[in-house]
C-alpha cells in the first residue's frame, strides 16, 4: 500500500516565521487511495499537444484514441478499428471499419469521422503526406463502413504506417474534452500537470479495467524516480538506466524492461577522410565490445547489437550478420594497414541523452587503445540533426526507433541516398553521410515494394549485411525500454513500442 | 563582521584550492581519462579514496585535474568581467556627459536581468560547451563592476589630488592610470572575490541544464551534474564535487567578506549598494 | 538623620580590556538629597559619566569592584537585574547628552513617552507582543491612557501643542524640544532621582538656559534629587547646590557651589576655574593646563593630579591622600591644602555666556566599544 | 525607468538575431521529430512567421503586440505565449514569495542572534550556516532535501505543484541561498542599532531587554533589510530556473528552459522580457517601501 503521508508538524523548531506557512501534510492527495486507481508519471507533458488535434492531450500512452490498425508484440499489423483491409490495386487501399464501435459520447464510428481525423493531422503537419505517402485528398469515404486511401506510389507497408498513434481516430465535432473510441475516456485535464482517465463502459470488450488512471508529468528523470521511491506514483516511465539495478533490488520498487524497435549505433561518415577508408572503419568495429558496452554504459539494459536494425523488427537479420568479435590486436593491425595518419576523429553526440555521453566516452577510450585519436562533441538537440546531416562529424551516435508497425522508413532514412539523413549532402554533391551507394539504394527500393515479408527480409537483409561489412556503421545495442513500478503493482501490458504500453490489466496486490 | 578567525578559514580554503589547482595533476594517483570498466561505481576504498565513476575512472584524480579547469574557468570569467567592467566604468565615470548616460543605461539594462537566465539563453542557443558557458557568464556579469568603478571614479574625481594632478598638466590617461585606477581597484578586487563564487555556481547550474563542458573533461560542475543520475547508489559521485564546489564558494565568500571589512566605509558603502 | 536619597560610598568601577583593567572610578563617595541638585564636574576621562551610569548599570557599565550605591537606604550594588530594571525609570531616571541620538528615529515622540508611562503603570509585566503593538495582543485601552498621559507630560514641559506634535518623529523637532521630550520620558513615572549626563552640552545657550531652568523648577516642585554631570563649570555654577570635582576617577574637592567655585582649595579646581573663559577678561589669554589626563590603566595610589600639579610634593605620589575639611562640609582631597591665599581668590563672573571654543567634545564612552574603537584609544582625546 | 524597459525589450528581441543557425530550419526539424525539412517547407515557415523581414520591422511588430499584452505565438503548441505565461506565473511567484519568506525566517533570527552576542559560538554558527546555504549549488541541495525530507522522513511530497506542502522544499532550497546576504545585513544593521544612544534611553526607561532588542533595535535594523529583499528577487528568478526543473514545478523557469532547447523563440523572448520587467518594477517598488519604512527620508529622498 502506498505509505500514508505522516501527520508530523514540519520542523517545529524552524523559526516562527514559517510556522504559519506550513500546515501538516495535507490529506487531500491528488491520487485517490482506492485500490485500483493508478498514477503513471510521463517524461513529456501529456497536456501540451496541439489543441485542434487530440484536443490538447497526448495520443501516446493514454489509449483514448485508437488507430485503424494495431501493432502486435511481434511488430506485425493486426486489426483494430479496421477489421480488414485490402490493396484494391497497387496504389489504393480500402479499409472496412469494425461495426458496433461507438465514440465516448455515444456517437457511432463512421468513415467520415476517419476521413476527418486524417484531415486534421494533414492540416497540422505539412510533412505527413511525405511520410505516409498519401496526399491530403487521398483519403475518401467509400460508404459509412469503408474508407479508401490513395497512395502516391506503390507502398505495401502502408497499413503498418497508419498504426502510428498520430492516426488515432477522433470525434469529428470540436469538443472541449478529447473524445475517442479507446478503452479509456478523459475525465479531467490539468494543464501542464496531469490527464485523468476512467474506463469507457461502452467499449467493445467488457474486461476488468482500473477505475482511474492518472498520467502525471514529471520531466526530470531523477525527480520522477524519487517520486516512485517515495510512493506517490505507481509507474515511472523511462527511469535512468544507471539507477535500474538499485530500483529493482529495493523491496518497494521493481523495474520492467522491454526490447524496442530502436537500435543505438555509430553512423560512420563514408565521405569524410579518414573514415572514408574501409580498413579504418573495420578496425574501429574490431575495437568495440558491444557486450561490455551494454554492461557498463547501460547497466545491462539493452541487447548487444550486430547490425543497425533491432532484432524485434521482423525483417532484421541479426543472426546471420558478420561479427567483429572484439579483438584489439586485430584492430591495431588494421589501423596500421589503413591510411590513418593520426588525425583526430570527431564523435558527435546529442546532449539530451545522458547515456550517449557515457557510450561516447567508452568508445573514445577504446579507440585511443588502438591508436586512433578522437574528440567528443556534444551538441544540443535542436542543432544535433543539422550538424549530423551536414556531415560535419566522422562518427555520430544515432538511435532510430519506429513508433508504428512499418519500420521501412528506418532503413530508408539511414542508408538510402535520399533518405532523410543523407538527402542534404546527396542533393548538394552526390555524396551523403553513411549511404553506401546506388547498389544499396536499389535493394532498399526493392524491399520497400516487396509484397511478402520473406521477400522484404531478403532485400533488407542484404542491405544490413553490406552496411555492416563495409563498416558504414558500428553497431552498439538494441535499445531496451525500462520503466519503474511499485513492487505490488503488476499487469503492465508490455509492448515493443513504449508509447503503446497497455494499462487495462493493471492490478495491485 | 566575521572576526579574523573566519577570515583565516576563508584564506586557508582559497590557498588550499590554489595548491590543488597548480599541483593537482602531479598529485593525482591515476590518469583522469583512464577507464576501468571492471571497477565501475566502486565505493570509496583504499586505492580509490573517493570511489570510481560510471566508467571506472578515479573520482579523486578527476577532481584534482578538474580543480585547475573549474578554478581556471571561474578566474577567467571573473577576470573578463572585471576588465570589461572597469574599462566601461572608468570611461563612463571619467568621460561623463552623454557617454556616461548611454553606458549607464546599458548597465542598468544588463543589471535588470537575472544573470543566469540571460546566460542560459545565450549558452542554450550557442550550444553546450565550456567556452559558450564562459562567454555567456562573462557577457552577463560585467555590469556590476562597471557601476562600482564608475561610482568610485565619480567620488575620486572631486578629490584634491586628482584636480591637483590635472593642474600640473598631467595627461588624462596619466591621471586615470596613476590616480583613479589604484584607488578604484580595492573595492573591485573585493567584488571579484565575492563574484568568483557566483561564477562557479553559475557554471554548475548551466551544466545541470545540459550546457556544461564536453565529456570527458573533468570540470566540477559537469561532474556534479552528471553525478545526479547515480544519486543514491553512488552517493560519492555527486557529493564529492558538490562538497568541493561548496567549500570553494564558501572560501571565496569568506575571504571576500573580510576583505570588504578592510575597505574604507565609503568604499564598502559603494559595494554595499550593489 | 535619615538616609540621603542617594549614597555612593568608596565606589570602584572597572573595565576589563585587552590591555589591562581600566580603573574608571577609583574610590568615589557622594550623596544626593531630595530637592537638591548635585553637580559632578571634571575633564573627559575623569570618570564622572561612569559614576552616573554605575547607579543604574545601563549599557555595559563595567564591573563594580568595590564600594556601595544605596538608594533611599536600599543597597543597589549587588541588586539583581530585575530589581534594577524595576528601579530604572521608576525611582531613578536618566537623561543623556545628545537629544538627536537619544530618541529612537523610527518611532513617534508620543509613542516613546507613552511607552515610558506604560512601563510603570502596569505591574511590571511587559509582554513583547503588547509593546510591539501587534494588533491581537495590543492592550488598546492601556495605550490610549498612556498616550493621554504623555501629552499631559509634554504639555507640562512646555512642548507647544503636544496633542498634534506627539505623532511627529524626532527629526521633525528642534534640539530643545527633543530634550524636553527626553525629560518627559524621564519624568513619566515621577522618579525620586534624576541623573542627567551632560544634558545641555549639545544645545545652544538659550535652550540650555531653558532646560537648566526647567531642572531647577523640577527640583522645587517635585522635591526631585538631581545628579548633574557636566564638564562646563558655568552650567554647574548656574544650576547646582553642591558640586563634586572629579579627576582621574577620584573626587578632588566637594562642597557647596558658592564655596568651591569662589574659594577653590584644590589646585586642580583652581586650574579648572582658570581655564574657563567665564572667569577671564576679554583680552586675557586663557591659561591652558599642560600635560594629559592620567592613564586609567592599572589604577594608581597617591593623587592622580600629581604630575600636573604646581604644588606637587613627594607625599602626593604615594600613600592615600588625606581629606581635609575646609569649611562647612567643604572637603578637599590634597596633601598640600590649604594652599596659600594669593592664588586662591578668583573672581567668578556672574553672567553665563559660554564661548564655543570652550565646549569640550562629548565625554567618550570609557567602556570598551565594539570592534570599531581600539582598546586604549579613550585616553588620547 | 522607461529607458531601461526599452533597453530590456531591445536586448531580449535582439538576442535571437545575433545567434548563429537558421531558426526556421531548426524548429521544423524539431517539429518533425528529427527528419530534415524540405527547403520548400523552410521557406514557407519563414514567410509565415515573417522571419525574412528586416530586424526593425520584426521588432516593431513584436513590440506592437507586447504593448497590447500579446507576446506572440509559440511555434509548437498553438497556445499564445501570453496565455502560457499567465498559466505558469502563479507557480513562480508562489515559489518566489515562499523562498523569500524562508530566507527572512532563517536570516532575521540568525542575524539577531549573532548581533546580540557577537564573537560567540552562536555568532559563528549563524554566519557559518548562512554562508553554507549560499555556497551550495541549489540543484544538489534540492536533491539532498528530497532524499532526506521526502524519502527518509517522508513528510513532504517529492515534486509537483499544489498545496503548501509542495512549496516547502523548493522554498527551502532557494531561500537558504538568499539567507546569507540577509543574515549579514541584519547582523551589521543590528550591531549599529544596538550601539545607538536611543538604546540607552530605552534601557534607562526600565524596558525589558527583549523589548529593547526586538522593538527599538530591530525596527531600525529592518529598514536596510527591506531593500536587500527587493534586490534578492534576481537571485530568486535565477535559482527558480533550476529549482523548478528539480521539483517539477511548471513555472516560468521550466517554460524558458524547454523553449530554449526547442528554439521556441517567441516564448524565450516573451519570458525573458517579462522577467526583465518584473525585475525593474520590483526595484522601483523597493524604493517606495524604503521611504515609507524610514520616516527620516521624505519623498525628496534626502536623509535628515
Amino acid at each position: 500500500m502506498r505509505r500514508p503521508c505522516s501527520r508530523r508538524q514540519f520542523l517545529g523548531g524552524l523559526a516562527v516565521g514559517t510556522a504559519g506557512l506550513v500546515a501538516g501534510c495535507s490529506s487531500s492527495q491528488t491520487e485517490s487511495d482506492a485500490n485500483d486507481a493508478f498514477t503513471v508519471a510521463l517524461e513529456r507533458d501529456p497536456t501540451r499537444e496541439k489543441w485542434d488535434v487530440y484536443n490538447g492531450i497526448t495520443p501516446y500512452f493514454t489509449h483514448v484514441f485508437e488507430p485503424l490498425v494495431g501493432v502486435t508484440d511481434e511488430m506485425q499489423t493486426e486489426p483494430l478499428l479496421a477489421t480488414e483491409w485490402e490493396a484494391v490495386d497497387e496504389t489504393t487501399w480500402e479499409f472496412s471499419l469494425r461495426d458496433g464501435v461507438t465514440f465516448h459520447n455515444g456517437d457511432p464510428l463512421t468513415a467520415s469521422a476517419v476521413v476527418d481525423s486524417f484531415t486534421r493531422v494533414f492540416e497540422q503537419w505539412s510533412w505527413v503526406p511525405g511520410w505516409i505517402g498519401v496526399e491530403p485528398d487521398g483519403v475518401t469515404v467509400v460508404d459509412e463502413g469503408t474508407v479508401r486511401f490513395q497512395t502516391t506510389e506503390p507502398f505495401p507497408a502502408f497499413p503498418g504506417t497508419i498504426s502510428h498513434n498520430y492516426f488515432g481516430i477522433q470525434h469529428p465535432d470540436a469538443t472541449d474534452t478529447p473524445v475517442g473510441t479507446g478503452p479509456f475516456r478523459v475525465t479531467n485535464v490539468e494543464s501542464q500537470k496531469s490527464v485523468t482517465l476512467t474506463p469507457y463502459e461502452g467499449y467493445r470488450d467488457d474486461a476488468e479495467r482500473p477505475s482511474e488512471l492518472t498520467f502525471k508529468w514529471i520531466e526530470d528523470p531523477n525527480t520522477r524516480l524519487l517520486s516512485l521511491e517515495k510512493g506517490s506514483i505507481d509507474v515511472a516511465q523511462t527511469i535512468p538506466k544507471s539507477r535500474a539495478t538499485s530500483v529493482d533490488d529495493a523491496s518497494e520498487t521493481a523495474i520492467e524492461t522491454q526490447l524496442t524497435p530502436s537500435a543505438g549505433l555509430v553512423a560512420v561518415n563514408l565521405y569524410k577522410s579518414p573514415t572514408d577508408d574501409e580498413l579504418l572503419r573495420q578496425a574501429l568495429n574490431w575495437a568495440v565490445d558491444q557486450a561490455q558496452l551494454v554492461k557498463s554504459a547501460l547497466n545491462g539494459i539493452g541487447k548487444p547489437a550486430r547490425g543497425p536494425i533491432s532484432s524485434v523488427i521482423p525483417w532484421a537479420v541479426h543472426d546471420d550478420l558478420p561479427t567483429y568479435g572484439p579483438d584489439r590486436d586485430k584492430a591495431r593491425d588494421l589501423v596500421e594497414q589503413s591510411g590513418y595518419d593520426g588525425e583526430t576523429l570527431s564523435i558527435l553526440v546529442n546532449s539530451e541523452n545522458a547515456d550517449d555521453g557515457t557510450v561516447a566516452q567508452i568508445l573514445n577510450g577504446w579507440f585511443s587503445d588502438i591508436g586512433v585519436e578522437s574528440k567528443i562533441r556534444q551538441v544540443d538537440p535542436a542543432s544535433f540533426n543539422d550538424t549530423f546531416t551536414a556531415g560535419e562529424a566522422h562518427l555520430t551516435l544515432v538511435g532510430f526507433g519506429s513508433n508504428s508497425a512499418a519500420c521501412d522508413y528506418l532503413i530508408r532514412a539511414m542508408f538510402h541516398s535520399d533518405g532523410s539523413d543523407n538527402r542534404k549532402l546527396h542533393e548538394r554533391n552526390g555524396t551523403g553521410v553513411y549511404n553506401p551507394g546506388p547498389e544499396v539504394d536499389r535493394l532498399i527500393e526493392d524491399g520497400y515494394r516487396a509484397e511478402t515479408m520473406a521477400e522484404k527480409r531478403e532485400h533488407y537483409g542484404e542491405v544490413q549485411k553490406r552496411v555492416v561489412n563495409t563498416g558504414a556503421i558500428i553497431p552498439l545495442y538494441y535499445n531496451e525500454h525500462v520503466l519503474g513500478r511499485q513492487s505490488n503493482v503488476s499487469g503492465i501490458d508490455g509492448h515493443p513500442i513504449g508509447k503503446m504500453l497497455g494499462w487495462s490489466t493493471l492490478e495491485r496486490k | 563582521m566575521p572576526s579574523n578567525r573566519l577570515t583565516q578559514v576563508g584564506a586557508g580554503i582559497v590557498l588550499a584550492l590554489l595548491v590543488i589547482a597548480t599541483f593537482g595533476p602531479t598529485l593525482s594517483p591515476y590518469d583522469p581519462a583512464e577507464q576501468d570498466l571492471q571497477h565501475r561505481l566502486e565505493a570509496p576504498s583504499a586505492e580509490h579514496p573517493l570511489g570510481t565513476d560510471q566508467l571506472g575512472r578515479d573520482v579523486l584524480t578527476r577532481l584534482l585535474h578538474g580543480a585547475r579547469l573549474s578554478l581556471g574557468v571561474a578566474a577567467a570569467v571573473t577576470a573578463v568581467r572585471l576588465v570589461v567592467g572597469t574599462l566601461v566604468g572608468l570611461l563612463a565615470g571619467y568621460a561623463g556627459g552623454w557617454v556616461d548616460e548611454a553606458l549607464m543605461r546599458l548597465v542598468d539594462t544588463l543589471l535588470a536581468f537575472p544573470g543566469i537566465i540571460l546566460a542560459l539563453v545565450i549558452a542554450g542557443i550557442l550550444g553546450p560547451s565550456l567556452v559558450n558557458v564562459m562567454l555567456a557568464l562573462a557577457v552577463v556579469g560585467w555590469a556590476s563592476y562597471a557601476r562600482l568603478v564608475r561610482s568610485s571614479v565619480l567620488s575620486l574625481r572631486e578629490r584634491e589630488f586628482v584636480t591637483a594632478a590635472r593642474l600640473l598638466g598631467r595627461s588624462r590617461t596619466h591621471v586615470v592610470a596613476r590616480h583613479l585606477v589604484p584607488n578604484a581597484i580595492a573595492p573591485v578586487v573585493v567584488l571579484a572575490t565575492l563574484d568568483i563564487g557566483g561564477v562557479i555556481l553559475g557554471t554548475a547550474g548551466l551544466s545541470f541544464l545540459g550546457l556544461g563542458a564536453q565529456p570527458p573533461t573533468p570540470e566540477w560542475g559537469t561532474m556534479l551534474a552528471s553525478g545526479r543520475n547515480h544519486l543514491r547508489e553512488a552517493w560519492w559521485l555527486v557529493n564529492a564535487p558538490g562538497v568541493l564546489i561548496m567549500l570553494t564558494v564558501f572560501g571565496f565568500n569568506l575571504l571576500g567578506d573580510s576583505l570588504r571589512d578592510a575597505l574604507s566605509p565609503t568604499q564598502s558603502a559603494q559595494l554595499g549598494e550593489l | 538623620m535619615t538616609d540621603p536619597l542617594l549614597r555612593i560610598e568608596d565606589l570602584h568601577t572597572q573595565f576589563g580590556t585587552d590591555s589591562g583593567t581600566v580603573h574608571a572610578v577609583d574610590g568615589v563617595s557622594l550623596t544626593v538629597e531630595r530637592g537638591e541638585i548635585v553637580g559632578i564636574v571634571g575633564e573627559s576621562g575623569s570618570g564622572k559619566s561612569v559614576t552616573a551610569r554605575s547607579i543604574l548599570r545601563v549599557e555595559d557599565p563595567g564591573r563594580i569592584a568595590a564600594g556601595t550605591i544605596a538608594l533611599d537606604g536600599v543597597d543597589l550594588t549587588d541588586a539583581t537585574d530585575s530589581t534594577l530594571r524595576r528601579i530604572r525609570g521608576d525611582s531613578v531616571s536618566m537623561v543623556f547628552q545628545d537629544p538627536a541620538e537619544t530618541l529612537n528615529p523610527v518611532f513617534s515622540v508620543g509613542e516613546q513617552v507613552a511607552e515610558a508611562v506604560r512601563i510603570h503603570d502596569t505591574d511590571g509585566s511587559q509582554r513583547l507582543l503588547d509593546y510591539l503593538n501587534v494588533p491581537l495582543f495590543r492592550n488598546r485601552s492601556a495605550w490610549t491612557d498612556a498616550h493621554e498621559r504623555a501629552v499631559e507630560l509634554m504639555d507640562q514641559l512646555d512642548i507647544p501643542n503636544p496633542e498634534h506634535r506627539s505623532s511627529g518623529y524626532p527629526h521633525e523637532f528642534s534640539g530643545g524640544i527633543r530634550q524636553r521630550a527626553v525629560l518627559a520620558i524621564a519624568l513619566a513615572s515621577d522618579p525620586d532621582l534624576l541623573v542627567a549626563d551632560e544634558p545641555t552640552t549639545a544645545l545652544d545657550t538659550t535652550t540650555q538656559a531653558e532646560i537648566l531652568d526647567r531642572l531647577r523648577t523640577l527640583r522645587d516642585e517635585r522635591e526631585l534629587g538631581i545628579l548633574l554631570i557636566s564638564h562646563d563649570i558655568g552650567v554647574i555654577a548656574q544650576t547646582c547646590d553642591r558640586v563634586i570635582v572629579m579627576y582621574g576617577g577620584k573626587v578632588m574637592e566637594s562642597g557647596p557651589v558658592t564655596d568651591v567655585l569662589t574659594t577653590p582649595e584644590h589646585p586642580y579646581t583652581r586650574a579648572l576655574l582658570a581655564c574657563s573663559t567665564r572667569n577671564v577678561d576679554a583680552d586675557e589669554r586663557v591659561t591652558a593646563l599642560e600635560g594629559r589626563p592620567p592613564d586609567p590603566l592599572g589604577g594608581h595610589d597617591g593623587c592622580p593630579f600629581a604630575e600636573r600639579c604646581d604644588h606637587v610634593t613627594p607625599a602626593c605620589h604615594n600613600g592615600d591622600v588625606p581629606t581635609i575639611e575646609c569649611g562647612e562640609n567643604h572637603r578637599v582631597v590634597c596633601s598640600e591644602a590649604p594652599l596659600s591665599d594669593d592664588s586662591a581668590k578668583i573672581e567668578r563672573k556672574t553672567e553665563t555666556t559660554m564661548s564655543a571654543a570652550e565646549t569640550q567634545p562629548s565625554e567618550p564612552h570609557t567602556e570598551v566599544n565594539r570592534e570599531k574603537v581600539a582598546p586604549n584609544d579613550e585616553g588620547t582625546r | 525607468m522607461a529607458v531601461v524597459l526599452l533597453g530590456v525589450s531591445l536586448l531580449t528581441y535582439g538576442m535571437i538575431f545575433v545567434t548563429p543557425g537558421d531558426p526556421a530550419r531548426t524548429i521544423l526539424t524539431q517539429q518533425m521529430g528529427g527528419q530534415t525539412p524540405t527547403p520548400a517547407a523552410v521557406e514557407q515557415f519563414r514567410a509565415a512567421n515573417g522571419l525574412d523581414d528586416p530586424f526593425v520591422v520584426q521588432y516593431a511588430r513584436w513590440m506592437g503586440g507586447v504593448v497590447q499584452g500579446d507576446l506572440g505565438q509559440s511555434y509548437y503548441s498553438d497556445q499564445s505565449v501570453s496565455a502560457m505565461i499567465v498559466q505558469r506565473l502563479p507557480n513562480t511567484i508562489e515559489l518566489a514569495v515562499a523562498s523569500m519568506l524562508v530566507a527572512v525566517a532563517i536570516a532575521v533570527p540568525a542575524g539577531i542572534v549573532s548581533a546580540v552576542n557577537p564573537e560567540s559560538r552562536a555568532d559563528y554558527a549563524a554566519q557559518f550556516g548562512s554562508l553554507v546555504g549560499v555556497s551550495m549549488p541549489n540543484f544538489w541541495l534540492g536533491f539532498l532535501l528530497i532524499i532526506v525530507c521526502s524519502l527518509w522522513l517522508g513528510i513532504f511530497p517529492v515534486a509537483g505543484a499544489g498545496g503548501v506542502e509542495y512549496l516547502v522544499l523548493p522554498a527551502l532550497t532557494l531561500g537558504s541561498g538568499m539567507a546569507a546576504v540577509i543574515t549579514r545585513l541584519v547582523r551589521t544593521a543590528m550591531l549599529d542599532a544596538l550601539d545607538a544612544a536611543y538604546i540607552q534611553t530605552a534601557q534607562s526607561k526600565g524596558l525589558r531587554e527583549r523589548i529593547v532588542v526586538y522593538k527599538h533595535a530591530l525596527r531600525n535594523a529592518l529598514v536596510p533589510v527591506v531593500t536587500i529583499i527587493g534586490l534578492q528577487l534576481s537571485y530568486v528568478l535565477n535559482g527558480a530556473v533550476v529549482v523548478e526543473v528539480v521539483f517539477q514545478r511548471p513555472g516560468l523557469g521550466t517554460l524558458l528552459v524547454d523553449a530554449i532547447f526547442a528554439r521556441d523563440y517567441p516564448i524565450v523572448q516573451g519570458v525573458t522580457l517579462l522577467i526583465g520587467v518584473i525585475f525593474v518594477v520590483t526595484n522601483f517598488a523597493v524604493d517606495l517601501t524604503y521611504r515609507r519604512l524610514d520616516p527620516r527620508i521624505d519623498l525628496k529622498g534626502d536623509t535628515a
